[in-house]
C-alpha cells in the first residue's frame, strides 16, 4: 500500500492536521459532536449546512441505509444564526462551516455571521434534494460564480462543493474558480431515489434524495479527476472514501485533502483507523501522490 | 449486509391501553433486546423512533402530527420499520425498573426477561398507568400517582425511598425526561449513579448514528446509535434533564 | 413480495416474451450468446451497439468487476455490417439491435441495414466513453432528437436510450419523444473512474469508463420515476436490477419492462431466476404496478 | 466479494524458455487450479489472457503488441493482474497430456500435480519445445518436432497412435488449435472424445463472463467463463477448428 509521510497541511487556505476531514451534514449540528469527530483524529471537520433561516428538514423517513450507500433528504435542517454561538467553544480548530443560500446575498449573509470566527466556509451549492437551494442553484455557472464572489470578497477561505448532478462539472468547477474560491470540494450526492415495493411510494419523505457512501466513489474519483484536468485550486475529494487507499486514490485523482461522511456509519472511528494505515514515516510526500494518476 | 429499507408491515390489532396510549400489534416479529427502538414510517407522514414493547408490538402516546395519524390506524393499515436500533438495557441479575407514563413500553420486555425484581411504575392519575396487569404478572409492582388515585400519591422518587436500593445490582429507568432527572439526582445523592441507566428520548432524523440530530452534550455520543440506554454517571454532568434540540438543532429547554 | 401476473407484454411497439430483456453490450455480440440468453428465459435481447465501421474497441483493461458494479469502457467494438448476417437465424425473435452513430446520417445508415429483420432498433445516445459517440450526442436534446427521427421515420420501432450524465434527463426523454422514439430506454452507465494505486494511474485502458450494477440501481430508479412524471412514451427501465423485487420497484417507478446486464455476472441464469420469483398466476396485473408510486 | 481491481505485481526475473517464449516470475503468489488463466494489464499498451504456468509464473510467447511490450519488461517492472479466472482442467487419476508449443504453459502446474501419467510434447523444432525439462521431472515425456530435430518427426497426434489410450481416464489438451483440432478428430475417430478436454484460446476483453467477446458457436458458451477447458464431445459440431472472432466480433478463419 502507498503511504504518506505525516506533515504539515494546508489546503484552500485553511490549516489542517492531516489530509482527513468530515464532510458536511455528518455529526456536524452541534459542538460537542464535531469536538468528537475532532478528537478522534479527523484533521478538520464541515459542520452542517447553516441557511439564513432555522430550518427542520424534509419530513421522514429522511435516510435509509443501503446494501453499498447511503440515501439521505435531511432537507438541509439547520439552527440558522444560533450556530455561531454553537460553535464559539471550536473557535481555534480547524473548522469549516458549510453555509447555504438561494442567492448571493444569502450567501453573503450567512456567510458574514461567521467571517473571523472559522477556519473556513463551505458553499453548499450541490445539495440535490432541497427546493431552490444546492444544486438548484449548483448546476448553473453563472449562478455559482456570483454566490462563490459574494462569499470570497469578504477575504475568508472559501470552498466550493460541487453537484455532480451536472452534464459538465468542469464547468462548475471553473464558475467557482472564477468566483473567487479557494478550492473545490466534490462531490456532494447524487440524485437517487428508492421505493417501498411493500409500500408502493418512494421511501423518503422527500421522494428524492442522495446517494452517497462507496457506491459513488468511481463516480467521485472520475469528477475530481475531471476537475484535476482543468482547475488550478486544490480539490478535496469527497463521496464514498472509506478507507486509507480511497484517500490515496481520491489524492491521486488529483485531491489535496479528502472529506469523509457515510463511512461514519460503520465506524464512528473512522478518521482514526484511516490515519493509522495511511501515515508512515518513509511515505511519499502528498506532492508525489497528488495528481500522479494523470499524464 | 443488505439494503436496509423500511420493512413493510400490516397493523394486526390496535389496543387501546390509556386514554392517550396505543398498543399496536404488527404481523411481523422483531429480534430485540430490551430497551431498543425502530424508527416507525407512517407513510404521508413523517418517521419516528419507538421503543418495541414485545418482538412485534409497539405502544404510543399521543403526541403530535405523527402520533396523531398513527392514532387514526386501524387493523391492515400499512407501517414502514426499520431497526431495531440501538443499544438497549444492560441486562442484570437483581434489575429495579422505574417507568413514568409511556416509559413502561421498554421496560415490559426487560420485566418479561425474569431479571426485574421490583418495578416502579408512576403516572399523572390512575387512568394513565401503562401495562398495570401485564407487569404485575411478571414482577413485583409498586406504583405511585400525582394525584393519589392508586399507589403512594406523587413521584415515583417517593417509592425510591422506600426500598433498599443496595439490594439491587442495575436501576433501568425510561420516562418524561424530568422525572428521570429526579431519580439521577436521587441515586447521585446515594452515590450510585454508576449503578443505574437511563433511556433517553431525543430528536431523531436517521436512527443510525450519521445525522447527528440526536447528539448530547458535552459528550458528542449520539442517542440513536450509542444509547438511547446511557448510564447515569455519564449523564451527571450532561444536557440530561436540562435541555434537548429541535428538528432544526436549536436548543430548547425541557 | 409483490408479484406480476403473467400474459402477453407488448412495450414500445415490441412484443416481448415476458418483462425482462438482456442489457446491450452483455454477451450481445453474437446470435449464438444471444440465442443462449433467450434460452435462458429474457424476454428479449438487445445486442451490443452496431455502429457505421467495425471498431476494435478500448485498450484494455476494458472492465473491473467492483464489490458493488462493474465499471467498463468496451469502446464500444462492433463488426458493423457483417452483424446483420449474425443475427439472421434470430429473425423471428424478440431481438432489438442497439445502434449508434455519430451523426443522423450514420443512424439513419446503420438502422437501414436492420429494417425488417429484427423487432426493434435501440438507439446508444448515452455511452460515456466513446469519443464522437453516445453520450457526446445524448446530452444534446437537439442532436438527440435528430438522430431519433433519422431512424424512427422509417417506421421501425425504435426505442432511445438515454445517459444519466445530464443536468436534466427529462429534457432529453422529452427531445426523443418528438423525435419518434417510441420508448426511452433509461439509463446507460454513469461516467466514472478507479485508478490502480500501485500502478499510479486510472485502471481501464480509456481512463474514463461507466458503472453499471447494483451501485447505479437507486439513480437509475430516480431517472425512471422523473422521466414518467415527464414524458408519454413508455420507459424501460435499466441499471442495477439484480431481483424480482427491483424489476417491481423499477415498473412502479414507471417502468413498463426492464433491460439486465450487470447481473449476468453474478448469475448467468438470471433471467429464469427472477422470472421464477416475479411471476404468480394470483400477481398484480402490470397496469397496476407501473407507475404506482407516483402520486 | 471485494473490489476486483488488478493487482499490482512487480516482475522479479524474466527466464527465457525458447526464442520465442518466456517466463515471468512475479513477486505474487495466486491460488489456481491448472489451467486457470489470469488478465495480465501491461500499462500503456493492452491487458491479454495468459494461463498461469505455476502459482507464482506467467509463460509468454511472443505474439503481437502487449507480448512485444512485454518482452521488453524486465525484473522490477510493474504488471497488473486480475484472476484467476475461468475453470481449469478436471483431476484424474491417470491423465494423458498433450501439449503443443505455449500450450505447454498450463499443462506443466497440471503435470506437477502428479496425475499426468504420459505427456506428449511438440513443437515446430528442437529449440521451440518448451519446459522439456521441467516435464521430464515430473511424467513420461514423449517428443515430437516438426522437423524431426528432436523425438519422433510429425505432429504431437503420430505420437498418440503409439500409445493405448484406453489406458488413460482422461485426455487434457492444450496447443494451437490446428493441432487441437486435429486430436479431437483422432479422437473422435476412437469413440473417446467425452473423455477429452481442451483449453481454447479465444479473443478476451472482460475475462469475467459478461462483454461476449468470447463466446463460441453454437452453444454460445464463454471462453473466458464457462470454459476456458471444455470436453471433447461438446466442441465436435462447433466453430473450434474453423473460425474465432476478432476484436471487433467478426469472424476470421482458423
Ligand atoms: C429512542 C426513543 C424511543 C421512543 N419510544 C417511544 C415509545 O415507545 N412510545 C412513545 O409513545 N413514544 C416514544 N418515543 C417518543 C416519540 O418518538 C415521540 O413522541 C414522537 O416522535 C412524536 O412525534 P409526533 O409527530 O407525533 O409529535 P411532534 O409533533 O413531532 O412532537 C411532539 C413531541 O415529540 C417530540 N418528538 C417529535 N419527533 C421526535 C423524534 N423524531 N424523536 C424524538 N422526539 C420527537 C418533540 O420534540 C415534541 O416534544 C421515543 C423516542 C425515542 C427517541
Ligand atoms: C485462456 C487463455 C490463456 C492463454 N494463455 C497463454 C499463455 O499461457 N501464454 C501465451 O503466450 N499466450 C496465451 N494466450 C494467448 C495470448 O492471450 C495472446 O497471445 C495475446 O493476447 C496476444 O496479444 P498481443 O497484443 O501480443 O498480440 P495481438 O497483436 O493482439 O495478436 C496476436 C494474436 O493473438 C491473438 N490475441 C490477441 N489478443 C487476444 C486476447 N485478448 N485473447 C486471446 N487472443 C488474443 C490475436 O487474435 C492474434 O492472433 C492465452 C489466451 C487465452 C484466451
Ligand atoms: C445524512 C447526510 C447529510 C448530509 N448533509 C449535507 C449538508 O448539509 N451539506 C452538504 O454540503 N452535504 C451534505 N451531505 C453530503 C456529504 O457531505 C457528502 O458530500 C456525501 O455524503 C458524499 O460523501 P460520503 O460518501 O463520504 O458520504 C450529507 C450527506 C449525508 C449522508
Ligand atoms: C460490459 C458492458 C458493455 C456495455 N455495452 C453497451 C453497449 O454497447 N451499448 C449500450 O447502449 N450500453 C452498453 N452497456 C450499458 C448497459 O447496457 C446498461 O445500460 C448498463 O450496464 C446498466 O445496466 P446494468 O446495471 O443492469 O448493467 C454496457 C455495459 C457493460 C457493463
Ligand atoms: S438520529 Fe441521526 S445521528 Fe442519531
Ligand atoms: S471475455 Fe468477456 S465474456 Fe469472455
Amino acid at each position: 500500500m502507498v503511504s504518506i509521510r505525516p506533515g504539515p497541511v494546508t489546503v484552500g487556505g485553511v490549516a489542517l492536521d492531516n489530509h482527513l476531514l468530515l464532510a458536511a451534514g455528518i455529526l456536524g449540528t452541534t459542538a460537542s459532536s464535531l469536538s468528537r469527530v475532532l478528537l478522534s483524529g479527523a484533521g478538520g471537520v464541515v459542520t452542517k449546512s447553516i441557511g439564513p433561516h432555522p430550518k427542520d428538514g424534509h419530513a421522514g423517513p429522511c435516510l435509509v441505509v443501503l446494501e453499498k450507500g447511503i440515501l439521505n433528504a435531511m432537507g438541509l435542517p439547520n439552527p440558522s444564526k444560533e450556530f455561531v454561538d454553537e460553535i464559539t467553544s471550536l473557535a481555534k480548530k480547524p473548522v469549516i462551516v458549510s453555509i447555504f443560500g438561494s442567492n448571493p446575498d444569502e450567501f453573503a449573509l450567512v456567510g458574514s455571521w461567521f467571517a473571523g470566527k472559522v477556519a473556513g466556509i463551505e458553499l453548499n451549492l450541490s445539495c440535490p434534494h432541497a427546493e431552490g437551494y444546492g444544486s438548484a442553484i449548483g448546476t448553473d455557472p453563472a449562478l455559482v460564480e456570483a454566490c462563490t464572489r459574494a462569499v470570497s470578497k469578504s477575504g475568508i477561505a472559501t470552498w466550493v462543493k460541487l453537484t455532480p448532478n451536472v452534464t459538465d462539472i468542469t464547468a462548475i468547477g471553473k464558475a467557482a474558480e472564477r468566483g473567487g474560491a479557494r478550492a473545490i470540494v466534490a462531490i456532494n450526492t447524487i440524485k437517487a431515489m428508492r421505493i417501498s415495493t411493500g409500500m408502493k411510494c418512494p421511501v423518503l419523505g422527500n421522494r428524492y434524495g442522495g446517494l452517497s457512501g462507496s457506491a459513488v466513489f468511481p463516480i467521485a474519483v472520475r469528477c475530481v479527476y475531471e476537475l484535476y484536468e482543468t482547475c488550478k485550486i486544490p480539490i478535496i475529494g469527497c463521496g464514498g472514501v472509506a478507507t486509507a487507499d480511497n484517500v490515496v486514490e481520491m489524492m491521486m485523482a488529483g485531491a489535496s485533502a479528502v472529506e469523509i461522511g457515510s463511512a461514519v456509519y460503520h465506524d464512528v472511528k473512522v478518521f482514526e483507523t484511516i490515519q493509522a494505515d495511511l501515515y508512515r514515516k518513509d511515505g511519499l510526500t502528498p506532492e508525489e501522490i497528488i495528481g500522479c494518476a494523470h499524464g | 449486509m443488505v439494503d436496509q429499507l423500511p420493512q413493510t408491515v400490516s397493523i394486526l390489532r390496535v389496543k387501546k391501553e390509556t386514554p392517550l396510549i396505543r398498543t399496536y400489534v404488527m404481523d411481523r416479529s422483531f429480534v430485540f433486546s430490551p430497551g431498543q427502538f425502530v424508527m416507525v414510517w407512517i407513510p404521508g407522514t413523517d418517521e419516528i423512533p419507538m421503543a418495541l414493547s414485545s418482538e412485534k408490538t409497539i405502544t404510543v402516546q399521543k403526541a403530535g402530527d405523527a402520533t396523531n395519524t398513527l392514532f387514526s390506524f386501524g387493523p391492515g393499515d400499512k407501517l414502514g420499520v426499520r431497526g431495531p436500533f440501538g443499544n438497549g438495557f444492560t441486562k442484570g441479575e437483581k434489575v429495579l425498573a422505574i417507568a413514568g407514563g409511556v416509559g413502561a413500553a421498554p421496560l415490559l420486555p426487560l420485566a418479561r426477561e425474569d431479571c426485574v425484581m421490583t418495578l416502579l411504575l408512576g403516572a399523572r392519575t390512575e387512568a394513565e398507568l401503562l401495562f398495570v396487569d401485564q407487569l404485575d404478572e411478571c414482577t413485583d409492582v409498586l406504583i405511585a400517582t400525582d394525584d393519589g388515585s392508586l399507589g403512594v400519591e406523587g413521584y415515583v422518587t417517593a417509592l425510591m425511598d422506600e426500598l433498599n436500593l443496595g439490594a439491587y445490582d442495575r436501576i433501568s429507568v425510561c420516562g418524561p425526561e424530568m422525572m428521570m432527572r429526579a431519580v439521577l439526582t436521587r441515586v447521585e445523592e446515594k452515590g450510585i449513579a454508576h449503578k443505574t441507566e437511563f433511556s433517553l428520548h431525543r430528536y431523531m432524523k436517521c436512527g443510525v448514528g450519521i445525522c447527528g440530530s440526536c447528539c448530547i452534550d458535552p459528550s458528542g455520543l449520539r442517542v440513536c446509535r450509542d444509547g438511547p440506554v446511557f448510564p447515569g454517571d455519564l449523564l451527571l454532568k450532561s444536557e440530561f434533564g436540562h435541555y434537548m434540540r429541535d428538528a432544526s438543532g436549536r436548543k430548547k429547554d425541557i
